[in-house]
């Protein structure tokens, strides 16, 4: 449905802004493949150099205690802690365990929120990847109910 | 070409807190269609965030994120008049930035 | 507590957390859920989509809909989503908005407006129409329905819509009313409104299109209706059709003073 | 293409014209209008057919005119609907009304079943689950019927098969068959009677319900 004429403005903003973006410092690292496709929170974890697993106060899950429905389930990942190198974000009885992993650096707050799919009722998990390679998590159940007539 | 982003940037107390909606189908590679087979997974994989250029945001996510994602966080020290650029880029390669001026 | 997942102490302990977390009802805990959704209403994204496409040229006679006469004079947008469905002189028919917008789609533009009603909803032009109507009812976002019943027609659609409303047939001798006739009735844990008066602010009519969280889709009146009887079990109704339009007409009617909070977001 | 819509409504728009006489249409000339809209505006899609709503039976058209007119059936009338649904109901062919309540439990949670995108050759659900509580574990219940819960314990069927459960047993049979049989118009589909659930599906429920040993009992 896009003109042709919008559709270069757009590559053109698009083009602009890689540009301007693209500090050598800021490399996008390559895809953490082994995370996503890890099928436990500890193996996610592992995949982000973490070599152990401890589950603290200073780190916070945000999540509802029912989710309506799975489609759409808001979950929040933060933590207090200095030291923090990354923010994940995991279902434990999602195929994939790992639904989303923030980096954090000093321009923002470790604290992140999106929304996941949940296939069944399930623990989710904050785990903070720490500089030293320890791993520390929260963790909160989300019911996931039945709704509407479908059934 | 996908659809534009919704990006709202409110300054309060020296912060920015953002917040993006992006237009996605999130297809999760879990799903079968009407025949059977299965559905590839088409997921947004990347996403960056600029304030005035510098980069501030890196996150990486899988196909459990959901259709039309929402993502939330807060920059650091930016103030009103700043600009926000968020930029996706899904395991297809295609890829989307937009902008908005912090309120 | 090194190198071993602790689980099964960590199970312990949210057994400890129960007692604290039971005194919680499900519906309290359904209402934070809706509550954690509102901020960032996907919606949104095709308000945006929707609001690019009233004013760009486009049709086979390259033309905007910025000409397009909603109910309140050539181009107006603002509060006229409240008022519809409503009579229209030129087509001599009721029209909801999205009939109204395949109207002028057709006259301005060029396009085939029985072709865009075949279209399924969320493809093509279809989709489009769904867009324009999420911008459009927007526009009206806290103003209270206020439809008009002065016209001949409109009376008699409002007539037709109640018999239709409260019409039981297919399989499971539902009719509209099995679930929207009563006040503070639920299906599963879903809160059911009821149509035969007003429900209330945003809520009913005065909430729809609406995005649809368990498929991720943008649902317009029309599909909302569409759904409604596909799960009676009724038969198909076509897109526009005069049962739709005589039912929205009813709802709309009964809607009455209720402030819209469309688009909302919906389970 | 554009031609036919255009005589479609210009057809219709007599049609409302013809009905909209200085004093308004009668209620009369409202209902067969509203019979010509419904045969316009609706048709078949994949297996579920027009006729769905044309070739609806007096049970469902005397009470639609009720509810239309905002008052219940007169006695007479309602008494004459609810014999001829009672005539309708098929008792268990081998006489066994307690099927098993777990497989009950399944066709109680099941919505599915007899819309337009549902496959025509399905085993249907009973939709229970949408209107009543059943058993207390699951929350997401619907309230339009009454709670099920404790169905059978509140009513004192200890043992279906005794002889001073029979007359429970059986009703059970028959409200969960075609509900009309005991309410005209009762807002409960008739499971049996229109073949959204076959008579094995029809034992399972009453075992879910009447079962001591159903979740629902306890």
């Amino acid at each position: 449905m896009q003109t042709r004429r919008e559709t270069l403005k757009h590559s053109a903003v698009v083009a602009g802004l890689l540009a301007t973006a693209g500090f050598p410092g800021f490399a996008m690292a390559a895809f953490n493949k082994a995370g996503f496709d890890a099928k436990s929170v500890q193996d996610a974890t592992k995949a982000f150099g973490a070599s152990s697993l401890t589950e603290s106060k200073d780190v916070t899950i945000t999540a509802p205690d029912i989710a309506e429905n799975g489609a759409v389930v808001p979950m929040g990942a933060s933590t207090s802690l200095a030291g923090v190198k990354q923010l994940l974000i995991l279902v434990e009885k999602n195929p994939s365990t790992l639904v989303a992993s923030f980096n954090v650096n000093d321009a923002v707050d470790a604290n992140f929120s999106t929304r996941a799919k949940m296939g069944q009722s399930s623990d989710v998990y904050a785990v903070a990847i720490m500089a030293d390679g320890k791993a520390l998590w929260a963790k909160k159940e989300v019911k996931v109910t039945l709704g509407g007539c479908g059934g | 070409m996908a659809d534009p982003m919704r990006i709202r940037a409110q300054a309060a107390g020296g912060k920015a807190t953002v917040r993006v909606l992006m237009s996605h189908e999130m297809e999760s590679g879990q799903r079968k269609d009407a025949a059977g087979k299965t559905v590839p997974a088409w997921f947004i994989q990347e996403v960056t965030a600029t304030l005035n250029g510098k980069q501030v945001l890196s996150a990486e996510w899988g196909p459990a994120v959901a259709k039309n994602p929402f993502m939330q966080f807060n920059i650091k020290s930016a103030k009103a008049g700043d600009k926000v650029a968020v930029t996706w880029k899904d395991n297809k390669g295609d890829t989307r930035t937009d902008e908005a001026t912090v309120s | 507590m090194k190198t071993v997942f602790p689980l099964s102490i960590a199970a312990a302990m949210a057994l400890a957390l129960a007692p604290a977390m039971a005194q919680k009802t499900a519906s309290q805990a359904i209402d934070e859920y809706r509550a954690m959704l509102a901020d960032g209403n996907p919606a949104e994204l095709f308000e945006a989509k929707g609001e690019d496409l009233w004013k760009k040229a486009r049709g086979p006679k390259n033309a905007s809909l910025e000409k397009c006469d909603l109910g309140k004079g050539p181009g107006v947008v603002k509060g006229v989503f409240v008022e519809l469905p409503r009579f229209f002189a030129d087509t001599q028919r009721v029209q909801d908005l999205e009939a109204r917008l395949v109207s002028c789609m057709e006259t301005l533009q060029g396009f085939n407006a029985a072709e865009i009603a075949k279209t399924p909803f969320g493809q093509g032009e279809m989709a489009n129409v769904t867009a324009m109507a999420t911008w459009v009812s927007a526009e009206s976002k806290g103003l209270k329905f206020n439809l008009s019943q002065s016209n001949t027609q409109e009376k008699t659609f409002y007539e037709v819509g109640k018999r239709l409303f409260f019409q039981r047939g297919g399989t499971h001798d539902f009719s509209c009313a099995s679930c929207h006739g009563e006040e503070g009735k639920r299906i599963r844990l879903q809160d059911l409104p009821i149509l035969t008066k007003s429900p209330g602010d945003g809520l009913g009519f005065a909430a729809w299109p609406a995005y649809r969280v368990s498929n991720g889709q943008m649902w317009s009146m029309q599909l909302r209706l569409n759904d409604c009887y596909r799960q009676q079990r009724f038969p198909y109704p076509g897109f526009g059709s005069d049962a739709t339009i005589a039912l929205s007409t009813y709802l709309g009617v009964n809607a009455k003073g209720a402030a819209s909070i469309a688009p909302a977001i919906k389970r | 293409m554009k031609k036919h819509t255009l005589i479609a409504l210009a057809s219709l728009a007599t049609a409302l014209l013809l009905a909209g006489c200085a004093s308004g249409p009668s209620v009369a000339e409202l209902n067969a209008l509203t019979d010509k809209i419904v045969k316009s505006s609706f048709r078949d899609q994949s297996h579920v057919k027009l006729t769905r709503l044309t070739e609806t039976d007096e049970t469902n058209l005397a009470c639609s005119e009720a509810d239309v007119a905002g008052k219940p059936l007169d006695d007479k009338t309602a008494r004459a609907i609810e014999a001829v649904n009672m005539k309708t109901i098929k008792w268990p062919s081998d006489g066994k009304f307690i099927g098993d309540w777990k497989e009950g439990e399944k066709i109680a949670q099941s919505g599915r079943g007899l819309t337009w995108s549902d496959s025509a050759t399905m085993e249907s659900g009973g939709n229970c689950y949408n209107c009543h509580q059943i058993d207390k574990k699951e929350i997401s219940y619907g309230t339009i019927g009454p709670s099920l819960y404790n169905y059978g314990k509140i009513r004192g069927v200890s043992d279906p098969a005794s002889p001073g459960s029979k007359a429970m047993v059986e009703y059970t049979w028959g409200k969960v068959w075609n509900a009309k049989a005991y309410n005209a118009c009762s807002n409960m589909p008739r499971a049996g009677h229109m073949g959204i659930l076959n008579e094995a599906q029809v034992r399972h429920i009453v075992g879910l319900l009447l079962d001591p040993k159903s979740p629902v009992n306890q």
